[in-house]
């Protein structure tokens, strides 16, 4: 491949940290990959584990959760639901042969800005290295 | 009904500020190109009135019923925007931002790039509005009175505020008496006016008023509910003093078998007082309270044949009988002011706190060298025959503060000048001690602090450049291990006294008031305010704010300010008399619930329950949410397996388009 | 193994109640080795009743499978309580449905079969084609043995059952109103041998063996309508409105199928193996199944279907779950 | 001109309106094809049916609510159930939509001239109604009387309210209105259409009585005819069953032995008597 | 004719222009598939799992595809040419009834294509499985109905019977691939065709059950007979003369298609009216429709039952709801 390859990561961000990390992060003006495109959901309990699948499905390359570290979920324990249900749909992914890379999980902060930045510049260049999701994407039926 | 969506988009430019990055002309013809759009505009402001204007003008003339604006971060702006949307006589709910400039312009360099995202992520924007439903706003009344935890300077202030105002406080102070820090306090900077001569009026006010039920030596249990309608349960401890009765004459106090053999917290542990006792002489309300930790009488059973108290008090107010009790109340708004406490200088162990009697901390010193404190204002260390004044004296200053390796970044903001204040006051009781100031840098950033600094200086009191590094004792003196950095020269300075100018810290029990409102932390440790500039004194949890110290340093003129603040936040609630509650909260299609209750464990808040409704004949349990108590967290609808809970604003049908915006192509 | 007998007289004293209006258990199939589920709603019915290594049905399945018709007006729903007769797995699904509250307790009665395994008829078709006559098994010390057209066969129990019976842990039913039968061993093996191979193969790999098998799937949904924890009022993954997942069957919307059906069954799949037995084109569902069997168990140290107070789940969490996969 | 049986015409919405408001509301477009040729060899006649959609939505069958004698345009009421018809609702002048058709047998117009007609409507059941009543408005002189029975639960819920005033004019023309329960200022019948219908008590002889609605409305509204001793052959109504082709080869609207998409919607109740399932 | 078995590679590879679909193992299934090595044919076993059907009928087909926005519709293009080798007999007699659905008033296009593109070499069935009734429902191991050439295994060679043009066109290709089939070919090929036949052992008269349906409508043996299903599409996808379809639209990015996809009676969306009526509510209902729509209804329409007796459902059934047994017992019940 000459032009190098770009991941599409979709991001499930909660309201209350990981969203206003990264708000924080702009105010900052911390630079980062643009690969990355922000979904907000008040807190990563709604993200719905079928919603990282139907990313997949819909042409994302990569999928990244983020809340709040456990304990400071806004509305207490969402992301405490948010890890359990994610630790099993990563293994589930994984063992049907979905490499690791393609899903991400996080906590970060409002106040971690810095952090946010290290999470996005990590999730894209391993998502670099994995290339495209030909797994079983939508785009990839013939119609 | 469903009428066809008609979508105006609006791209602002943020000033250069998303413009400069991100080609906001080539977004708007992209954005009219998007399914459903009709209008796409940008424009320099779209915050600004003409900006709103033009909103509410196209939504009039073009019957735009819902709206997409591309700008800074929903956080920032969505309120304001919403408004817009009422004022143009559509459902604020209509309103979808993508977020341009926190997550885009400011965030990346290449205009193409971030063109590139931009227009994704309005795709996604456009997308989701499409699907947003109308949703109405619910008000609740609000219980017209508030609780205030914490009874320093700001939960005075914030509940004189308040009760002026007319409405009921309930002022809630862990410790025997209000007051707090301020109360510990000799003189302030930079005015150098007595602490307890300013603050004790307003403890007494607030004692005083009709408006403020007191609840001290008291702790929250437990707050449920919701702005405008939380349940409190405070714990009364017990005193074992009639409070009815106890007219503060301090009689059993000097007749304890303990009398001044028990540390002093007020005093810091430099001075000592009974197990029965008044923390300080103004403490307010100056009544007696038995330490149930050093009591011979609590702790061992018995204490001689009777307690000497109970004997001494002519009024008999001495009651071991006497048992917890808890209150319970309703309360519109809580205002957290639990204050600080000052960071432990044993955790820097290089500076021998821990081994030498004369390292103080600054807390300390202010106790030491008050004429209400331990030496009455002498300014002498030791003890009895050991007592001697000290005349070779240094300050060392950002003592846990501005350290990373004490994991507290961030400056104090009061040791600079509470360390010049103690430096000017040594002087005035020592004036020929030689006074000397290790600093890193010297901060007079306030209003008459730089001339303080002056006097100060003009004094006679050094300020050395340097970050010691040690201390020890040698010869029965302090020696301090010191490069002075504007030198350069390693310097060995013998001292009789060493004062650490220790930073400020959350408090330590923290924990305990995060887990009875869900506050968060910033990184400091510090309670989270919900924006830093704008909503400094708000929370996250809605109809929580905060005052003083507890949200991060600050000296009494800001955290009185601060406290005015809250006061007004929550004034604004109770004086309105009602509340919105959350629109974007979660409802049941009871026609595809199956009843298996997985939402009703879920829930946080229990706001989800089972109700057994008829299905064509069959009695079936459906789940069912109760608005009030629900918060939108949304958690419920992940975890239902069959999707019929759903979050409103962020239901299935909602969200599903905006992954295949951003998964997608654009 | 069970008297038949025995089991025929419980069934119509159970039948008999006035509290009882169905029993369900298994009858011979209507040719050679299957067998059905038959609902017995009088004792005579009973008379077909019978309990082998053939009867490989979880009825616990038609506890929540059953349709609730529209009660004409002015009637009454009828809700006496079902019997049911649960092997070891099965009865697991009866627990889990009622920790989930998809039926209360007090409306089964539950008939328990302690079970030696069940036979997996691809491996017995596959040994003997083309059986019409009708044949009976029966579990003899730890083996199986089958009347065969051409005389009697014997088989070590681990030739010739299913991959679940291997790795089954509750041979006796965990819940039950009456027992038939005695107590068995517990063979099962604790680990995870049969997903541990594809385990440690790499994500490619892995993929490479799912592909075909996951892209052959009709969506016949078969494998969820039989499945006992599957009884919701409208799957998920049928829904239009909005489409999780696309009615076109192809390797995309197939494979969002088989994942978020295995997702459901996180921590509620009992492992009683109907999936992946019903399949017409025999995707290994149990594979996907067991691995969030394994995952459940030792991150989360639990188990489904045992205790009916449980709580499911994905609807707690404990603070220190595990989180080394979080940045 | 397109003679691809699945690939629809595109018309273009000229005009809607709401019929009946709420959750269930009904909405009417009035459409006309862009494809001039379309239009000119389109031909329809009272009960039949077409293909409506919205393309990435899907299609829905949907009764032709005009009769061929109000001009080149066709009309089709709506109510806001699922999907597809949702889309529909978003649909405003000048927007498209699909049509393919038409589908669906008709009312046998010709085998009726000199008769007596009367429509038994309820709900959104007027709608395949409203063609015949029109058609043989049209052609008044050719047809006997014409009573128009139509009922709601409440008049809110009347579809194409306007009509009837001017209807009622119309010589040897009758209109009779209802509502279930009573309201303020409603000065025609309350309770149940089946109950009017024996209030009218209209005389079997020489009369096509034609009923079309729920289910239930419809039970009743046969049970009445047979007590006004109407001959099976004399009562028609029409079926509304599921379809997803619209031309007899996706399955699922049959009722019993009877595709609805090609052996009705339009069926007269000695056929419809047989079959068990078409009354489920 | 007679092709040496050695020689059937060649004489596929002998077949120009056209994709040659063979019984094939794909995941665990044997299904019809394009071949690419004839090696992995297989031409022994009984019945594929998932009938030929998929390659006239796809399961997923596009019909329409238009740009998002747009008005401009595309049908999609026509299927090239095919030829199924290996199919069944009672599997081309399937499409053969279907043929009556598709072209019934008006043809339906994209089966239309595919029909009069495909060419049908069908493989008498020498080894009947044990649920095999074809002989019951009109047709036989070596029926001819449908197919354009039906080959018998004679061991090590196939005898070739031509059936139609389209077989003949087929031959013809590979005329130099061929040898003349002798008397004793054909004699043994008759036999072992009758012997097969004779091997099967399930049986039913079905004469009289279109006839005594719809009296049934309202006899507990429907009850009786559903009790156990579990209302999946298996009986019915898997059935090659099912033919019931959906229509739906998807979009990926701004382009969109309609297309359809198998559908069953079975299920309980596929009769589900949008204001939640169902007129089959449950499987009583759905299973009576089945059976009646197979015995009766396309028996009034199109004069043949629409069952072929390939067996698919019976054995594929997870829960033993057998067909015949239903049928059986529908003979049986008192009127
Ligand atoms: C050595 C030193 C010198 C200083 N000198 C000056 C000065 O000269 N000038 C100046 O402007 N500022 C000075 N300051 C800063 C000043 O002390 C603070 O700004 C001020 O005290 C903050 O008040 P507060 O009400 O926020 O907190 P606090 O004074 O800490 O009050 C908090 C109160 O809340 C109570 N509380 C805590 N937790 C709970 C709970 N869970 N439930 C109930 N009650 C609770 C505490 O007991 C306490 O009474 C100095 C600070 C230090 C350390
Ligand atoms: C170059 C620069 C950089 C800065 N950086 C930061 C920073 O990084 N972080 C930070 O927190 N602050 C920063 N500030 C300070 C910040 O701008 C001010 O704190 C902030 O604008 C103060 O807001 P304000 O509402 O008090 O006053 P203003 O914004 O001045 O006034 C608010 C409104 O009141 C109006 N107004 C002003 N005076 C009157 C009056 N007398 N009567 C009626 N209306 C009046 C104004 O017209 C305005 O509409 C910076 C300031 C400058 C100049
Ligand atoms: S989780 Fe879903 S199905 Fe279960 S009770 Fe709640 S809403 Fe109903
Ligand atoms: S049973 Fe098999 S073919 Fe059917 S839906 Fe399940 S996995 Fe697919
Ligand atoms: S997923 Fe399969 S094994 Fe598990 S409970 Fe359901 S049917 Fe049984
Ligand atoms: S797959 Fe999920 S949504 Fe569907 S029935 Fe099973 S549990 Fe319910
Ligand atoms: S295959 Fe069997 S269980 Fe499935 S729908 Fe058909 S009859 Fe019912
Ligand atoms: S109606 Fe049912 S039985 Fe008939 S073809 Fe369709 S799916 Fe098959």
């Amino acid at each position: 491949m000459s032009e190098k390859f770009e991941p599409n990561v979709v991001a499930f961000l909660c309201n209350w940290c990981s969203y206003a990390g990264a708000d924080l992060a702009g105010t900052s003006r911390i630079e980062y990959p643009p690969n990355l495109h922000v979904i907000r959901v008040m807190c990563s309990g709604r993200v719905n584990p079928l919603f990282i699948v139907n990313a997949l499905q819909q042409g994302a390359d990569g999928v990244l959760v983020s809340g709040c570290h456990p304990g400071d979920c806004h509305y207490m324990e969402g992301n405490f639901l948010a890890r359990r249900r994610f630790a099993l749909m990563r293994e589930l992914l994984n063992f049907v042969g979905v490499d690791e890379s393609r899903f991400n999980m996080s906590w970060v902060s409002a106040s971690e800005g810095a952090k946010w930045k290290d999470v996005v510049t990590g999730v894209v260049n391993n998502l670099r290295e994995a290339g495209a999701f030909t797994e079983f994407p939508r785009k990839k039926i013939d119609w | 009904m469903s009428s066809k969506p008609k979508i105006g988009v609006y791209i602002c430019h943020c000033g250069i500020n998303i413009a400069k990055t991100v080609d906001v002309e080539e977004l708007t013809r992209y954005a009219v190109k998007l399914p459903n759009v009709r209008v796409a505009r940008d424009y320099s402001y779209m915050c600004s009135d003409p900006g709103q204007l033009m909103i509410r003008e196209d939504i009039r003339k073009n019957g735009l019923n819902r709206v997409v604006v591309a700008s800074c971060s929903p956080r920032m702006h969505e309120l304001t925007f919403r408004k817009a949307l009422v004022e143009a006589g559509l459902n604020p709910y209509y309103l979808e931002i993508a977020n341009i400039r926190e997550h885009c312009s400011w965030v990346h360099k290449d205009k193409q790039e971030a063109t590139a995202k931009a227009k994704k992520l309005l795709q996604a924007a456009v997308a989701k509005v499409r699907f947003l439903e109308p949703l109405q706003e619910k008000e609740v009344d609000v219980e017209a009175s508030a609780l205030i935890i914490g009874g320093g300077i700001a939960g005075i202030q914030a509940s004189l505020d308040i009760a002026n105002a007319g409405f009921k406080v309930y002022l809630v102070e862990k410790t025997p008496s209000i007051g707090g820090r301020m109360s510990q306090l000799d003189k302030t900077f930079p005015t150098l006016d007595c602490s307890a001569c300013i603050l004790t009026p307003k403890m007494v006010d607030a004692a005083s008023h009709p408006n403020i039920t007191l609840l001290t030596y008291s702790q929250v249990e437990s707050i449920t509910g919701y702005v405008g309608n939380f349940q409190v349960k405070v714990r009364k401890k017990a005193r074992y003093v009639d409070f009815s009765k106890c007219t503060g004459c301090g009689l059993c106090a000097e007749e304890c078998r303990l009398a001044d053999r028990v540390k002093s917290e007020f005093n810091m542990g430099i001075g000592n007082r009974s197990a029965i006792y008044l923390p300080f002489p103004q403490a307010v309300p100056a009544k007696y309270t038995v330490d149930p930790h050093s009591c011979l009488f609590l702790t061992r059973g018995k204490c001689g044949k009777s307690p000497k108290c109970v004997e001494a008090c002519p009024a008999g107010a001495v009651d071991f009988e006497q048992k917890d009790e808890i209150v319970e109340f309703k309360t519109g708004t809580v205002i957290v002011a639990t204050g600080f406490d000052v960071f432990d200088a044993a955790r820097k162990p290089e500076y021998g706190y821990s081994d030498y009697d004369n390292v103080l901390t600054g807390l300390e010193m202010e106790r030491l060298i008050s004429s209400s404190g331990p030496t009455g204002g002498k300014l002498v260390l030791g003890k009895g025959d050991g007592e001697y004044v000290p005349k070779e004296i240094a300050f060392i200053k950002c003592v846990g503060s501005r350290d990373k390796s004490t994991g507290n970044e961030y400056c104090s903001r009061v040791c600079c000048m509470y360390t010049a204040k103690l430096a000017h006051l040594v002087k005035d009781k020592l004036p020929e001690a030689n006074v000397r100031i290790y600093y890193m840098d010297v901060r007079a950033f306030g209003k008459g602090f730089e001339e303080f600094y002056d006097r100060v200086r003009r004094e006679g009191v050094r300020y050395i450049r340097g970050n010691p590094s040690e201390i020890f004792k040698r010869n029965g003196k302090l020696v301090i291990m010191v490069e002075d950095t504007l030198t350069a020269k390693p310097l060995e300075d013998e001292v009789d006294m060493v004062v650490l100018a220790v930073g400020l810290e959350p408090r330590r029990d923290a924990r305990e008031v995060i887990d009875l409102l869900r506050l968060s932390q910033s990184s400091d440790r510090f309670f989270l305010e919900a924006h830093p500039k704008l909503a400094p004194v708000d929370t996250a949890t809605e109809g929580v704010y905060l005052a003083g110290c507890a949200q991060g340093p600050k000296d009494i003129p800001d955290t009185v300010a601060q406290a005015k603040g809250a006061a007004s936040s929550a004034l604004v609630l109770l004086s309105s008399g009602k509340v919105k509650v959350q629109a974007q909260i979660s409802w049941v299609n009871e026609a595809t619930c199956r009843g298996c209750g997985y939402c009703v464990e879920i829930c946080p808040y229990t706001a989800i329950e089972l109700v057994s409704v008829n299905k064509m004949g069959h009695e079936v349990n459906v789940a069912r949410v109760n608005e009030a108590l629900c918060k939108g967290c949304g958690a419920c609808a992940a975890g239902c397996l069959s999707g019929s809970v759903q979050q409103k604003s962020f239901m299935d049908s909602q969200i599903l388009p905006q992954i295949a915006a951003l998964g997608g192509k654009s | 193994m069970p008297d038949l007998e025995k089991l025929r007289a419980l069934a119509k004293e159970t039948i008999s109640r006035d509290d009882i209006k169905c029993l369900i258990g298994w009858r011979p199939g209507t040719y050679g080795y299957r067998t059905s589920p038959h609902f017995v709603r009088s004792p005579e019915d009973a008379d077909q009743l019978i309990f082998s290594p053939l009867c490989s049905s979880n009825l616990a399945t038609y506890l929540t499978l059953a349709e609730k018709r529209p009660v004409p007006r002015g009637a009454q729903p009828d809700t006496r309580k079902v019997a049911i007769l649960v092997k070891g797995c099965d009865s697991r699904a009866v627990v889990q449905q009622v920790a989930e509250q998809g039926i209360k307790r007090e409306a089964v009665y539950v008939i328990g079969c302690p079970c030696e395994g069940i036979i997996d008829l691809r491996k017995l078709e596959d040994k003997y084609p083309h059986t019409l006559e009708r044949v009976e098994a029966r579990w003899e010390n730890g083996k199986i043995s089958l009347d065969l057209p051409g005389g009697r066969a014997v088989f070590p129990r681990e030739e010739i059952v299913a991959g679940k019976c291997l790795t089954c842990r509750y041979p006796n039913p965990v819940i039950a109103d009456v027992t038939v039968g005695e107590d068995v061993e517990v063979r099962g093996s604790a680990g995870f041998e049969d997903i541990n191979w594809l385990e440690v193969k790499n994500a490619q790999e892995r993929w490479a063996f799912w592909r075909d098998k996951v892209n052959s799937c009709l969506r016949c949904y078969s494998c969820r309508n039989v499945c006992p924890m599957c009884y919701c009022e409208e799957c998920i993954l049928e829904k239009q409105n909005p489409a999780w997942i696309q009615r076109s069957v192809n390797i995309s919307e197939n494979t969002a199928f088989q994942l978020a059906r295995a997702f459901h069954l996180a921590g509620r799949c009992i492992e009683c193996g109907e999936c992946e037995r019903v399949c017409p084109v025999e995707i290994p569902l149990t594979h996907l199944n067991r691995k969030l069997v394994k995952e459940v168990s030792e991150q989360f140290a639990f188990t489904p279907g045992v205790d009916p107070e449980a709580k499911p789940l994905l609807v707690g969490y404990r603070p220190n779950d595990k989180e080394d996969f979080i940045l | 001109m397109n003679t691809h049986p699945y690939k629809p015409n595109i018309a273009t919405v000229q005009d809607t309106w709401f019929e009946t408001y709420g959750d269930r509301c009904i909405k009417t477009f009035k459409v006309v094809f862009d494809d001039e040729e379309v239009r000119d060899n389109w031909t329809h006649l009272p009960g039949q049916c077409a293909m409506i959609g919205v393309l990435g939505t899907g299609e829905s069958m949907i009764s032709i609510s005009c009769s061929p004698t109000e001009g080149k345009f066709l009309r089709f009421s709506v109510m806001r159930a699922g999907k597809v018809t949702k889309a529909l609702h978003e649909l405003e002048a000048g927007d498209k939509m699909t049509v393919r058709g038409p589908y669906g047998n008709n009312f046998p117009v010709d085998e009726w001239k000199g008769k007596n007609i009367i429509t038994i409507g309820g709900g959104i059941g007027q709608a395949p109604l409203r063609p015949i009543i029109e058609y043989i408005r049209a052609k008044k002189a050719e047809y006997g009387d014409l009573t128009v029975v139509y009922g709601a639960r409440t008049s809110a819920d009347l579809c194409f309210k306007g009509e009837f005033s001017e209807l009622a004019k119309v010589e040897n023309t009758s209109c009779r209105l209802s509502i279930d329960v009573k309201e303020e200022d409603w000065p025609h019948y309350v309770g149940f259409v089946p109950a009017l219908l024996m209030e009218i008590n209209p005389s079997f002889e020489n009369t096509i009585a034609i009923t079309c609605g729920p289910p239930i409305m419809i039970n009743f509204v046969l049970q009445n005819l047979k007590k006004l001793n109407f001959p099976d052959e004399q009562i028609y109504t029409t079926l509304e069953n599921r379809m997803k082709c619209g031309i007899g080869k996706c399955g699922r609207c049959n009722a019993g032995n009877l595709y609805v998409c090609k052996d009705g919607p339009v069926f007269s109740y000695a056929t419809l008597k047989n079959v068990p399932e078409a009354f489920a | 004719m007679k092709l040496n078995k050695d020689k059937l590679a060649d004489f596929l590879a002998a077949i120009p222009g056209k994709t040659i679909f063979g019984p094939q193992l794909s995941g665990e299934t044997l299904k019809f598939t394009p071949i690419t090595k004839t090696g992995d044919l297989c031409l022994t076993a009984n019945n594929t799992t998932v009938p030929p059907k998929s390659v006239v009928f796809p399961q997923t087909e596009t019909m329409l595809r238009f740009e998002q926005g747009a008005t401009d519709i595309r049908t999609a293009e026509p299927a090239g040419e095919t030829v199924l080798f290996g199919i069944r007999p009672c599997d081309a007699r399937a499409m053969y009834i279907v043929d009556n659905v598709f072209f019934w008033d008006v043809d339906d296009p994209y089966y239309l294509a595919r029909r009069t593109n495909s060419t049908l070499v069908g493989m008498a069935c020498l080894d009947p499985c044990v649920n095999c009734f074809c002989t019951s429902m009109g047709g036989g191991p070596a029926s001819t109905e449908g197919l354009d050439l039906l080959l018998t295994d004679l061991g090590d060679s196939y005898l070739l019977e031509v059936l139609t043009g389209k077989g003949e066109m087929l031959c013809q290709g590979a005329g130099n691939l061929l040898d003349e089939a002798s008397v004793a070919d054909k004699e043994a090929a008759k036999l072992l065709q009758q012997k097969a036949a004779g091997q099967i052992r399930r049986k039913i008269d079905p004469s009289g059950i279109p006839a005594r349906l719809p009296a049934l409508w309202e006899s507990p043996v429907w009850e009786k007979v559903s009790a156990s299903c579990l209302g999946c599409g298996i009986c019915t996808y898997l059935c090659p003369t099912c033919h019931c379809f959906d229509m739906q639209d998807e979009t990926e990015g701004a382009e969109s298609r309609r297309y359809r996809t198998w559908d069953s009676c079975m299920f309980p969306e596929y009769t589900l009216h949008a204001s939640g009526h169902n007129p089959r509510p449950a499987r009583r209902e759905r299973t009576r429709n089945r059976i009646n729509h197979k015995f009766s209804y396309f028996v009034d329409k199109f004069k043949v039952i629409a069952c072929v007796g390939c067996g698919r459902c019976i054995n594929l059934c997870p829960v033993n709801i057998d067909i015949l047994d239903i049928l059986s017992k529908v003979g049986e019940e008192a009127l």
